[in-house]
């Protein structure tokens, strides 16, 4: 009883914690917990929440991506782009998608080619990375603005749909469709292996090298979901500041949520509240009307305290 | 009868120096090998190279009469499994999931929990085992976790089993029952091969006999007639003494007292018992007997609930190994791979480092440190490369006569020596028991020795305490210091167990 | 060449950043033909970082130096060295704490807050609620809202209900004023620190069905904006300058006092030594002339 | 005779990849290797350089910290208040520096404990330090700039001493102090072993949470050093920019000397030569005149090519 109980807040300890924040919040202001805030928190949590479930898995396998946040700009400006010239209508814009997810597939294929058998640090490829995606899209915007002309694509970023804005339709669904390749597939069990034991996985003859790519991959497909969803909604991309942080934000969430930086451990679970907690934090700021210089030293301290708070049953 | 599999004419260089020279050998269905060799003959790379972990720098492997370049998908593909030296299990993967680990059953894309669980659970009924499933492989001793490779690895479809050895943790029991499988599998066509430093086990199932010295197979052929002595002289190429020198006859003082002890998790129940200076004390018992657990709570690297430890006859409070390296009391952890060596660092740099202050003021100084190990290196024939050669590439054996020297070089009183000789040569075993005589007649040194080798604790020890169930159930000296007693009292059966041979 | 120039500005990390090394860029180009000039131009994320480019650029043997600090103090000593070793310095937008330069042009933050103020108290009458989305925490950021409180402070009913920090990001403007929408049911303004945030803020508003009735005020002239006000925006009807082209009035400058050349209309020889330039505010009427769709601020 | 090379090759490829960077940049503008531009390349470097010294002593013993950029603006801030409440003289000065090393002890002393001690992931308690700083410092001023009244206490930074500029001097001496302890002490012996092997180090009777702690002291002791140096030479910090950005940059200079983001391995050697080649990366980019928008990219094509070239060797 007592050990079923302690593992039940081990396991749940986090929905608590966020639970806690919530109440907190929504004493200091009742605003806080109308039903309209509670939709806004998730639809901004799912940008960075969409990915740090694929960063997950990266940093299960033991790896790191710190290009997400420019690759976020990248892929959102070539989304943009793309749909520009294809023109307005379904077929374009979904074409463009297409396009979006098949150059965000090949750029994760790179990066875990280059950490994989380059045997270079995940933490220099993809800090490369970082600088090379910003690189390219200032350099084709000038350090501009992308701009969408196209009404289809800047338009279902904004959706609602049975009530519920579409983003945050999106990353509830990404976040269960990630669960179940992580925790009920072949795939998934290897991640872990790879991340946690690297030669029991060599033994296990495990293509280690394979599924650590396959990691950056996903790392890849899920900065080209928030890209979409990001860029439409806002009908356009800023060269110089989209996405930037979005990593630190985006591991933060993955951390807070259990994923350990020496890989092996993790759950989409943990993550996704993980990035809901940040979310929450983030808004609670602005409804509690926290004083601008504080504003870090609030965050940084309720981060802190909700990792803490996970350890207390240990 | 035709060879299943081969190595021709196999080479192998790790850094430009060579470890196996021209190795040939043939493999036949259906039948049992027993392979043996010095630490650091090359018995391991050889079966990393049949199994296609690694690649040879010369020479060819065959596979039922043709050639192949095997990696370890392929090996697995036809049939050959290893079961690697050092344990290689996902720790914070369930036991079933590591069986499982590389081929997973599936219903679509999904993995289908429920027909692992049931799968494993019947493997373990075969093996007459009571391993939860369910459970992580970090909450398992190192022989659970010994026989949840050897699951894993028989759960395949297999036509070739390498055993690394496989025994250096099980107690007898274990060590029976995985005969048996070893047996029933041999009926149904499978080739076994076993390597193993306990020479009365190879002797026991081996049908032929491979010996490697120095990187080169020396020997394949009968061992029908082959002594343990006589193997041993094979594996050194020279003649050996006695494998255990005559028994020390300990003091009066006690050194170690312990007093009612139990753990904080419970494991470890009410114990009692006293260590005499020059005396070393045997602990036998099963695999989860608690002997690991007691001697963890000794060093303050378990939490202990209740009782009292006295040493040199002062009430001592122990909080960490650190305390109790300062009191004189140190432990050589039975789980070497993890707890004992750090694989990156140097070889030497692991000897000393219990006992950094005595190379050190201010700086350290290595010259004496590289000394230091040199003297191990001759006096335990540690095989290395040199002192700077990374732990983690030396031999199993090697790598724990490093982890002895180190706890040795700390200068203390009292050893707490956890399987102290697991996976030892017996030349070198032979070398650390007259080291320990030495340090008790010229030190006064006393040890404790938790080990599931029987020969070893019959041989080594003055007295021998048996644990089961976390409590002390038995003191065997003199007259009933045998096999049959310490089985007895280790399982609470009578009759079962012992060898047959 | 016989005149080197360096330019050293601050990494385009948002839109009116970007906009100045757009403009800077614009400049250099302006000289591809003359043979006297040649340009490095730099771009730093921190204050040590810029000093880092001015050493390497003083090393590289420039003549003259257009420099907008990334901070006025810590950069202070290395405009001065370079002043001091005769290279000609020209300072944009925010100072150095040393007279010890040739050049200073730079925007007017006292007065880009404070008109912002006042239009906003003048068109609410002096009565509603005003939110406040300020840029990053930094000494500009915070001379203008110091201003834009002034300017409002005759206007006790003019209240200001929640000063956020928007970065100078679009996403995260956006973001503010999703949030702050939910929690104020009446919202009579918005001033945003810079026009980039008041596109999140449209989109907010927008999105929630509450753009209309509502008074909003960005700055700095993001071509966007601009082209709306001159369209007719409904809500958008002012703007006040704090050009980034004012990089590019420094280069030529730059040029200028290297050649000994002298200003057109002024009686004088050299380069007046202080230039503040006029925060003017941009209507319906005069957009046309602060509307440069070639810029990508 | 082939292995000897080969070690040599191994240990020194980085020095042979950083000499190449120079004679590239050489060729392409002599200017670059006038033997100021080489000083100010040094000087330069030294501010991450110091602090990237430090973070490789937390990253061999398996930690992390995001924290020293907010910090060195903090300790900086911290220098300059206290050394204009002391007012001008060489007492008051030195009085201020060793309070501001004493509170980078102590801040050292908190990270490390809320990691060992609190069990919290040092991604997060340095997270949470990196934003926590930052709002102190923004916070007391006001997003302003802390400016040194003391003639004493800014002097120094910009001196030169025997021609060479004094952070450069500190900056090697400051290196090889570090190498010995590193390399030449037991406590630099227990940093690899508690980052290599935790178990085995808590066996071989190692005060494992002692020796992490120590090495956030350590790192906060560098990032004081840095802040010293730096807030001397501007005579000034900007609480809104100072600092920002530095982690990633100390990071990558230790990472691209071999230091392992999992622990056990690396070297101030090599970290030294990391921060150097960084600094030869960025001085290059201003003296070849690379345009704005590709510098990132060149950047990160460099850095991972500088790690591709130094695994060539093996
Ligand atoms: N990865 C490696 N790098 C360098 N040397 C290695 C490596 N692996 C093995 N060796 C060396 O090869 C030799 C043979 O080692 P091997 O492990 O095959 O011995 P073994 O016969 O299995 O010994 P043991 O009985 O101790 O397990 C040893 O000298 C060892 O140090
Ligand atoms: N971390 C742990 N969590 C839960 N149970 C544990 C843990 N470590 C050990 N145990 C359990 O404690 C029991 C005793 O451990 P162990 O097998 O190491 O004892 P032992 O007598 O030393 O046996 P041997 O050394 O022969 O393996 C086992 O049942 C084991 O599963
Ligand atoms: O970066 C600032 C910009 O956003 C603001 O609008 O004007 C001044 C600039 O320094
Ligand atoms: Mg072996
Ligand atoms: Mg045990």
């Amino acid at each position: 009883m007592r050990i079923k109980l302690r593992n039940f807040l081990g396991k749940y300890m986090i929905v608590l914690v966020l639970i806690g924040l919530m109440i907190f919040s929504g004493i200091m202001t009742p605003a806080f917990l109308k039903p309209r805030n509670i939709l806004n928190i998730f639809w901004q949590t799912s940008y960075v929440g969409i990915i740090a479930i694929g960063i997950t898995f990266v940093m299960i396998a033991g790896g790191i991506d710190l290009s997400v946040g420019s690759m976020l700009a990248l892929l959102g400006a070539f989304a943009i782009t793309t749909s520009n010239k294809l023109g307005n209508g379904v077929g374009p814009t979904l074409a463009s998608i297409l396009l979006t997810y098949a150059l965000a597939a090949l750029l994760g294929l790179g990066m875990g080619l280059l950490t994989t058998k380059g045997k270079i640090p995940a933490f220099i490829t993809t800090l490369g990375g970082m600088a090379i995606y910003r690189s390219l899209v200032l350099n084709f915007a000038n350090g501009g603005v992308y701009m969408s002309f196209s009404r289809t694509f800047s338009s279902f970023g904004m959706k609602f749909v049975a009530g519920l804005p579409l983003p945050m339709i999106v990353f509830v669904v990404y976040a269960v469709l990630a669960y179940i390749v992580l925790d009920k597939t072949r795939f998934g069990r290897y991640v872990y292996a790879v991340g946690a034991n690297e030669t029991a996985a060599v033994y296990s003859a495990i293509k280690v090298d394979t599924i650590r790519t396959i990691t950056y991959i996903i790392s890849g497909v899920s900065v080209a979901t928030s890209a979409i969803l990001l860029s439409s909604m806002m009908a356009s991309v800023s060269s110089s500041s989209t996405g930037s942080g979005f990593e630190l934000d985006a591991i933060a969430a993955a951390v807070i949520g259990g994923t350990s930086l020496s890989g092996g451990k993790g759950t989409i679970f943990g993550t996704f509240f993980g990035a809901l907690i940040l979310g929450v934090v983030n808004n609670m700021l602005v409804m509690l009307n926290v004083a601008v210089y504080l504003q870090g030293m609030v965050k940084g301290l309720i981060i802190i305290a909700a990792v803490l708070l996970q350890n207390l049953r240990k | 009868m035709k060879a299943i599999l081969s190595a021709r004419n196999v080479c192998m260089n790790f850094s430009n120096v060579r470890v196996l020279h021209n190795v040939d050998v043939d493999f036949e269905p259906a039948k049992i090998y027993g392979v043996v060799g010095e630490n650091g003959a090359g018995k391991s790379t050889l079966m990393r190279i049949l199994s296609g972990f690694l690649q040879p720098v010369e020479g060819e492997i065959h596979f039922e009469g043709n050639k192949v370049v095997l990696n370890p998908l392929r090996a697995k593909a036809l049939g050959i499994i290893l079961i690697p030296q050092e344990l290689n299990l996902v720790e914070s993967l369930r036991v079933y999931e590591n069986i499982f680990l590389g081929d997973e059953m599936t219903r679509g894309f999904l993995l289908s929990k429920r027909k692992m669980i049931e799968e494993t659970k019947h493997l373990m009924a075969q093996l007459d085992l009571s391993i939860d499933p369910t459970v992580y492989v970090s909450q398992l001793s190192p022989a659970q976790k010994q026989m949840v490779e050897i699951i894993k690895a028989i759960s395949k479809r297999v036509k070739v089993l390498i055993m690394d050895e496989p025994t250096s943790s099980l107690t007898d029991e274990e060590v029976l029952k995985l005969f048996q499988i070893v047996r029933n599998m041999k009926q149904k066509g499978i080739t076994v091969i076993f390597i193993s430093h306990r020479l009365k086990e190879v002797r026991q199932i081996a049908e032929e006999l491979i010996v490697l010295r120095d990187g080169r197979k020396v020997y394949q052929g009968e061992i029908q007639g082959l002594s343990e002595k006589q193997i041993a002289e094979l594996m050194v190429g020279r003649k050996l003494d006695e494998m255990f020198p005559e028994k020390p006859v300990p003091g009066t003082e006690i050194v170690l007292r312990v007093r009612d002890l139990s753990t904080a998790d419970g494991i470890v129940k009410e114990v009692s018992f006293e260590l005499h200076r020059g005396e070393i004390l045997g602990f036998y018992g099963l695999v989860g007997s608690g002997r690991t657990e007691l001697m963890e709570a000794l060093v303050g690297i378990r939490k202990v609930k209740s009782g009292e430890v006295h040493l040199f006859g002062k009430k001592v409070q122990i909080e960490d190994p650190q305390d109790a390296k300062n009191l004189g009391l140190v432990y050589l952890p039975e789980d070497r791979k993890n707890a004992g060596i750090i694989q990156i660092l140097e070889a030497f740099k692991n000897t000393t480092m219990m006992s950094l202050e005595k190379f050190s003021k201010l700086l350290v100084r290595v010259r004496k440190e590289v000394d230091t190990f040199k003297s191990y290196e001759k006096k335990f024939d540690i095989k290395v490369r040199s002192p700077w050669q990374t732990v983690g590439t030396l031999s199993g054996g090697n790598q724990q006569k490093v982890v002895i020297s180190k706890l040795v070089e700390t200068g203390a009183k009292i050893f707490l020596f956890d399987e102290p000789t697991r996976g030892v040569d017996v030349n070198a075993r032979h070398q650390i028991y007259q080291i320990m005589h030495q340090m008790i007649s010229e030190l006064g040194c006393s040890f404790v020795v938790v080990s599931s080798d029987l020969p070893e604790v019959i041989g080594l020890c003055n007295r021998v305490l048996v644990m089961r169930n976390g409590r002390i159930v038995a003191e065997a000296k003199g007259e009933d210091l045998n096999e049959k007693e310490l089985i007895y009292h280790a399982t609470g059966v009578k009759e079962v167990g012992a060898y047959q041979a | 060449a016989k005149y080197k120039i360096g330019v050293a500005i601050p990494a385009a990390d948002h839109g009116w950043t970007g906009g100045m090394v757009w403009w800077a860029q614009y400049a250099i180009k302006q000289y591809q033909n003359d043979p006297d000039v040649e340009f490095y131009l730099v771009t730093a994320r921190e204050p040590s970082e810029q000093i880092a480019q001015v050493q390497a650029l003083l090393a590289r043997g420039i003549n003259a130096l257009v420099i907008n600090p990334y901070e006025s103090a810590p950069l202070t000593p290395i405009c001065v060295q370079a002043f001091r070793q005769g290279v000609y310095t020209v300072i944009v937008d925010r100072g150095i704490n040393s007279e010890e330069y040739n050049v200073y042009i730079a925007g007017d933050n006292y007065m880009y807050g404070y008109l912002a103020g006042k239009y906003i108290a003048e068109k609410l009458k002096g009565k509603g609620n005003v939110v406040v989305i300020r840029g990053i925490p930094s000494t500009i950021d915070d001379e203008r809202v110091k201003a834009f409180k002034d300017a409002i402070a005759p206007y006790p009913d003019l209240k200001i209900i929640a000063e956020q920090p928007g970065y100078w990001s679009r996403e995260k403007a956006f973001e503010v004023m999703q949030t702050l929408l939910t929690k104020f049911p009446q919202i009579d303004a918005v001033w945003t620190g810079d026009d980039d945030m008041l596109h999140g803020v449209l989109i907010a508003l927008r999105q929630a069905g509450r753009d209309k009735n509502i008074v909003l005020v960005g700055g700095a002239c993001e071509k966007n904006i601009v082209k709306m006000i001159m369209d007719g925006h409904p809500l958008i009807e002012v703007n006040f300058t704090y050009p980034p082209n004012m990089i590019a009035t420094a280069i030529n400058l730059a040029v200028m006092g290297l050649k000994g050349q002298s200003l057109n209309g002024f009686y004088q020889k050299g380069i007046p030594r202080k230039i503040i330039l006029s925060t003017e505010t941009v209507t319906r009427e005069n957009a046309k002339d602060y509307y440069f769709p070639d810029s990508v601020f």
